[in-house]
């Protein structure tokens, strides 16, 4: 049988290198460039999503427009299709086209959108700020390591870290050892990245990685994949799905089966189905304060207020400074925010 | 066939047969339009469509009939365009259905507002929404029994009716069909609608199984029902060709899929092998048969 | 130039092929000598075209071997015999139908300076050509647009033009009209006179007798006798062909006419037909006759709804009937073409029998019972000579000649009360021909109203009642054949618009 | 054309043609394939391997210009392996090159190692590697320079070459093109070297402006570029059509696209309005275009 987990999860201050960044913000904004807009007002955003096809997306694009329309300034939302070359040509458009004097990125490929960023849009009098996917190589950094020079900060609360403590969580919940299996996004994106060094670094000896699958965060696919997965691993313990929207599909799999399903996201659906037992845990995503405070280091630039290098959503005050790792016990400390 | 202990396993097979049920009843209709010298691209967005069609008036309405019903009058609806653009204004069917394609996708995202529609958020409409997907009779579960009826009477329609036989006519010689007087463009227009339909019903019946209908799937699904066709070995020149030939294009897919899945072999390998064993087939399958005369 | 008896130009030793199990061509040694005309004849199916194509490498042999002057042929490969000096003009037309008459004419040998195509060196000799024909072509015109018998001429100029050393031609005149013939026959004996070897396969005895130096025949896949063109008559060449005699099938006595059973006025395509008037009798047999291009498919075409720009008025048995928008209404009305192409109006990779049954209400409801299909279409193909037990063939597997009957029992299925048919008769051997003719000419003695094209005059004159003669789109003379004697050379001026005024 | 102010500044028209020069090269091959008769699916995956070739190859030697060769030569190969299958194995296009381009794809995230190759990182290489696609000529960047004489010399091959009118000889009929002595294989397989080598180039410019090369990119390539040339009015039958075509074709495609990013349409109606525009435009050429004899 399976072991019940030891304890709660522990402050989630694991490994986190970035703890000072925070701090820091009177010589951060030091460095920062001046805005073109002289207010608030004169503010023209775009903001480059990475697709806008799902809820957590949604949730974010949406914070983003009431944000935008409660402090009065313009905005454009570009759909990135989860595509890297379209999303370049939509940024590389955006530049030319004179219209925006502010950018917040949320990369489909942090490498290809490096130049661009760091270089031609502040040329163009335009300040970026990245979230969610680090840019320039950076998505395996940790903490302030993960901010770009050329923007003016990264929101971001899905690095190595977070992936490291996730794996931590499976170890003390399965401390005589575990089959496992990873449910992940696409192969080539940072998300997948870092997963797969966590893992590869965490579960050594007893806990054996004995399956893993890309996808492309659909429903459809995560079902797929995991039943497959399911099927010819029958003694499998536990399944870690990258994202709820595929978590949807993996539960689906493993209905009936004697697998711990733990997911990423924290969506409404995933509350309920940790509720049910059909998940072990699910993780809290922040889509609303990460494009909001993407936003805001804009806003706070323009105004001449400080502006943080990096914004870590784990520790954002919306957690309460509590872990945003939620089980079953833990639920009711926490209202999923999409 | 023991490529690994658990292949022959009844619920792996079972697991293939669900995971194709609906890239196989698509590829069904798509034998059809390939016989009759078309092409049609326009089946991952239809698909899409039926499933978020479904998901979202079942939500709508309360009722999963109502739902399905919308489904496949979204999929026939679909399919009448494409046709009349097709048969009607002559337009190639390649590009006729990459552009109806992108403008269903477009709807699908209007109507569903850019989000999927999540079903499983309202646990009353859940046991009929999944009737379609996780209903087992004699021990088999719906969708396998819908992939296996639709191929049945398919495999009929095309071999034994004057409507199969007049679809092959259209394919292989146009004009001498419109010499005898058939309705070519009626003809040409309904493996679209028939096309249309199935795939419709395929995205309702994944939709169904996952509790969710969303309009960014079913990617790929054109051009693996495209494959099945052909790797089957029905040409893609129109005229020839056969539903059993399309029944074992799927198998020979959906198994090496699920083998590859299985075997956790890395998934970079796997594409390999899997682009090298389709072109194998194939050329076996071109060496085997006698090459036609001039 | 001077002929050296040295070496054979085509000399083939024991030459077999088999499709399927089965010789099509059996052990046949014969050889051409060079430069002379050498004619190969023999029925539909006699394995002269798969002799040729071995001799033209397109298909490989399966046994002996085949020298061209004296140096072997490398089998199964196009480039070899044109290497040789062979140039072949193909039984079937193999045109590019996208490509202008000029790029088909030089196709394969486009004339080129340093990868670059010479497009007016090109077009000025093709005007060249085409005037030696006596053609009017226009160069830059894609070949789809050609009639067949322009395609087929184009075809033989593509040959003419390779300035081979050896000019191979399957049945080069049977789309050809008579005026073009006797270019034919006049290029060819050009041809000759500066050294070339022709080898050619014709149905048509006269032109074999009268071009020939020497007459190979096959039969069954076998050569039945090669010898020089002194010692055959046309007689002996039937008999050789066949093994046995051939009546020609004559109009013994007029058949009595009854009432008008079809009548158009005023049929008019824009460009192509002004003012047509035909009207016909049950039972009669009206051939149209006229050059290339003259306008015959074109208003047989228009008289079942195939050229949406026509126009006229159509009476049926004594009733107004409206102007065919379609062949759904022609049939429903009682009048059918038979198309002139069978490779467009048969579905190459069916059955005769479902051939014959496409487009026609089946016998069943839904489902095809293609057991009760192919008994039940048994009768009428035996009416025109087919053999039954092939029924179940791909067509494209039947000789011409026996596609040409698929074609005709299909549209006389219908059991139509105007059967129109256009060249019934081309590329198909002597004894094939006269069978589709007698068959007509039953039909028409069972009542049903006939109206045929053919380009060989006298056939049309043989088996017609009465002949149109068309000219530029307009019926310049009207030839009571039954009762009125004319000879080929009159009715020939007539088909230039020489004599006479509508 | 005054659709939006900034529609034909200078910066936007350099925009609109560096974005659409890889897309736009691989239609010029495609061009080629399509009159000869065929089809290449395996453009993006050749598409993706050039851009990995060159930065892998880069990053090892150090050199952009090995990595430039060995980029050119990947297409090379990709190309003369496609030809070799389709046309010695007789292979049907379609399946043979769907089959290449996921062996393809397979290979090069094996040699990347399933990982981008990040040039950038490496700044010393940088300005090597980016002189493919910062380069400006006359004020002209040089991959809009490398487009203009990919489809002038296309263009002139294909129209007035002896090898470009044998292309439409064996697309228009085969066997007449073989009958007449042609090297049919050889002209069959050419094409797809051609469409190979324009397709590594294409993934080593896009690479050259990113400073990044990857193997998951290339997705759509095979669609648009195809889409480019049947928009223009080639025909997918083959033996017609015309190098100036699918200038127009990329014209209208790339001008759209532009003018939706820029106007900042909803996401979903681009996709209704494009799919209606592309089957307008070619209704409206259908209907121009005199219908042929029966
Ligand atoms: N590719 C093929 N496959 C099968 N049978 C064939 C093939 N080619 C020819 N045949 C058969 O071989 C025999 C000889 O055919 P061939 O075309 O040489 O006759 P032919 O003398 O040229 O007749 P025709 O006068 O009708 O042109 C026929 O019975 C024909 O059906
Ligand atoms: N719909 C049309 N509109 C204008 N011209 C046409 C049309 N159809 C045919 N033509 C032209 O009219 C002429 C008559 O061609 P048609 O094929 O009817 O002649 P034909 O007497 O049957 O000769 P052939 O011996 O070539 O079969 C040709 O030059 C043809 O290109
Ligand atoms: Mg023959
Ligand atoms: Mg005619």
């Amino acid at each position: 049988g399976c072991s019940t987990p030891s304890g709660t999860s522990t402050s989630s201050s694991v490994s986190t290198t970035g703890g000072p960044t925070a701090t820091h913000s009177a010589s951060a904004l030091t460095g920062q460039p001046t805005p073109k807009a002289k207010s608030v007002k004169e503010i023209k955003m775009a903001f480059f999503s990475s697709a806008t096809s799902n809820q957590y997306l949604q949730a974010g694009i949406n914070s983003l427009k009431a944000y935008a329309k409660k402090e009065g300034f313009s905005l454009s939302v570009f759909d990135g299709k989860f595509n890297a070359q379209t999303q370049y040509d939509q940024i590389q458009n955006a530049i030319t086209s004179g219209k925006y004097n502010a950018f917040v990125v949320e990369a489909n490929d942090g490498n290809l959108v490096c130049n661009i960023l760091t270089k031609n849009a502040p040329a163009a009098g335009i300040v970026v700020s990245v979230m969610n996917i680090p840019i320039c190589g950076r998505d395996t950094n940790l903490g302030a390591a993960t901010w770009e020079p050329g923007t003016i900060t990264y929101v971001g609360g899905q690095t190595l870290d977070v992936y490291q403590q996730w794996v931590d969580q499976v170890k003390k919940d399965y401390p005589n050892g575990a089959k496992i299996a990873m449910i992940e996004g696409p192969q080539l994106g940072a998300n997948s990245k870092n997963f797969d060094k966590a893992t590869k670094a965490g579960f050594t000896g007893k806990w054996q990685v004995v399956a893993k699958q890309y996808t492309d965060y659909t429903t459809a696919q995560g079902f797929s994949a995991a039943q497959t997965i399911v099927q010819s691993h029958p003694d499998l313990n536990v399944m870690m799905s990258n994202y709820s929207g595929m978590s949807q599909g993996v539960v689906q799999a493993t209905g009936g089966k004697n697998i711990a399903v733990y997911d990423f996201g924290g969506d409404k659906w995933s509350f309920g189905a940790v509720k049910s037992g059909k998940l072990k845990s699910t993780i809290i995503m922040l889509p609303r304060e990460e494009t909001v405070d993407s936003a805001k280091a804009v806003v706070n630039l323009v105004e001449g207020k400080p502006v943080k290098k990096f914004y870590n959503l784990t520790k954002d005050p919306k957690l309460g400074g509590k872990s945003p790792f939620v089980y079953k016990r833990t639920l009711d400390q926490y209202t999923p925010e999409y | 066939m023991t490529l690994y202990p658990a292949f022959l396993k009844p619920a792996n097979v079972s697991n293939i047969l669900t995971q194709n049920s609906a890239v196989g009843i698509i590829a069904a209709g798509m034998t059809f339009v390939i016989i009759s010298g078309g092409f049609d691209l326009s089946v991952g967005a239809t698909y899409a469509l039926g499933g978020t069609l479904y998901a979202g008036l079942t939500l709508q309405t309360g009722s999963a009939v109502v739902g399905l019903l919308s489904g496949l009058a979204g999929g026939a609806i679909v399919g009448v365009a494409n046709g009349l653009i097709i048969s009607r204004m002559n337009i190639n069917p390649f590009v006729a259905t990459l552009g109806t394609s992108s403008i269903i996708t477009g709807l699908a995202f209007v109507y569903s507002n850019s989000a999927p529609f999540i079903v499983t958020n309202k646990p009353s409409l859940v046991p009929a929404y999944q009737t379609l997907a996780l209903t087992t009779i004699a021990g088999v579960l719906l969708p396998i029994w819908i992939l296996i009826i639709v191929f049945v009477i398919a495999g009929i329609l095309l071999a034994k009716t004057t409507y199969g036989r007049n679809v092959y006519a259209v394919g292989g010689n146009h004009e001498a069909a419109w010499l005898s007087g058939l309705r070519v463009k009626g003809l040409n227009a309904s493996v679209y609608v028939l096309t249309g339909v199935l795939s419709g019903l395929a995205g309702m019946m994944d939709s169904s199984r996952l509790g969710v209908g969303q309009a960014d799937v079913g990617g790929n699904l054109a051009l693996d029902a495209i494959a099945i066709v052909v790797i089957g070995g029905t040409s893609l020149l129109g005229g020839e060709g056969a539903m059993w030939r399309s029944v074992v294009g799927l198998l020979i897919l959906a198994t090496l899929t699920n083998v590859f899945y299985s075997l956790n072999i890395s998934q970079n390998w796997q594409l390999i092998a899997k682009g090298a064993i389709v072109v194998g087939a194939v050329s076996v399958d071109a060496m085997t048969r006698t090459r036609r005369r001039g | 130039m001077t002929v050296t008896v040295t070496a054979p130009a085509i000399s083939c030793r024991g030459v077999s092929k088999k499709f399927s199990g089965k010789y099509a061509v059996h052990d046949v040694t014969v050889d051409v000598a060079a430069g002379r005309v050498h004619a190969i004849v023999g029925e539909n199916g006699a394995g002269k075209s798969t002799l040729l194509g071995m001799i033209s490498g397109r298909l490989a042999t399966d046994e002996g071997a085949i020298t061209i002057f004296a140096e072997d042929l490398r089998a199964g490969d196009p480039r070899e015999s044109r290497r040789h000096g062979l140039a072949v003009v193909y039984q079937e037309l193999t045109m590019v139908p996208s490509l202008t008459a000029v790029e088909n004419v030089f196709l394969g040998q486009l004339d080129a300076h340093n990868g670059f195509v010479r497009q007016r060196d090109m077009r000025r000799r093709f005007l060249e050509l085409t005037s030696d024909f006596e053609l009017a072509i226009d160069p830059d015109v894609p070949v789809r647009n050609l009639s067949i018998s322009q395609q087929q001429l184009l075809e033989i100029i593509r040959g003419v033009q390779a300035n081979g050393r050896i000019l191979v031609l399957d049945e080069p005149s049977a789309a050809l009209a008579e005026s073009e013939r006797e270019v034919l026959y006049r290029v060819l004996g050009t041809l000759k006179e500066q050294g070339s070897t022709i080898v050619f396969v014709s149905h048509n005895l006269d032109e074999v007798l009268l071009l020939s130096d020497t007459i190979t025949v096959m039969r069954d896949g076998e050569v039945i006798g090669a010898r020089p063109r002194a010692e055959w008559d046309k007689r002996s060449l039937v008999r050789a062909m066949v093994g046995r005699d051939v009546h020609v099938q004559r109009h013994a006595e007029r058949r009595r006419l009854d009432d008008e059973s079809f009548a158009v006025e005023n049929v008019s395509l824009p460009g192509a037909l002004h003012r047509i008037a035909v009207s016909a009798r049950k039972g009669e047999i009206i051939g149209l006759w006229g050059l290339v291009g003259s306008g015959r498919t074109t208003f047989l075409r228009s008289l079942v709804g195939l050229e949406p720009g026509s126009s006229g008025t159509l009476r049926l048995a004594g009733r107004e009937c409206p102007w065919p928008k379609n062949v759904r209404d022609a049939v429903r009305s009682g009048v059918v073409l038979v198309p002139e192409s069978r490779g467009s109006a048969l579905v190459m990779n069916m059955n005769a029998s479902a051939n014959f049954w496409l487009g026609r209400r089946s016998l069943t409801k839904v489902f095809l019972s293609p057991r009760r299909e192919r008994l039940a279409v048994e009768g009428t193909a035996r009416f025109f000579g087919f053999d039954a037990r092939r029924i179940g063939d791909a067509v494209a597997n039947l000789s011409g000649g026996n596609q040409q009957k698929v074609l005709l029992a299909k549209w006389a299925g219908y059991q139509p009360d105007v059967l129109l048919v256009d060249e019934p008769t081309r590329g198909i051997d002597i004894g094939a021909k006269s069978e589709v003719m007698s068959s007509l000419s039953r039909l028409a003695e069972e009542g049903t109203t006939i109206i045929m094209t053919s380009s060989e005059l006298e056939e049309v004159i043989r088996i017609s009642d009465r002949l149109l003669v068309f000219s530029h789109g307009r019926v310049v003379h009207e030839v009571d054949t039954a009762h009125e004697d004319y000879t080929v050379e009159q009715i020939v001026k007539f088909g230039f618009g020489e004599v006479e005024n509508p």
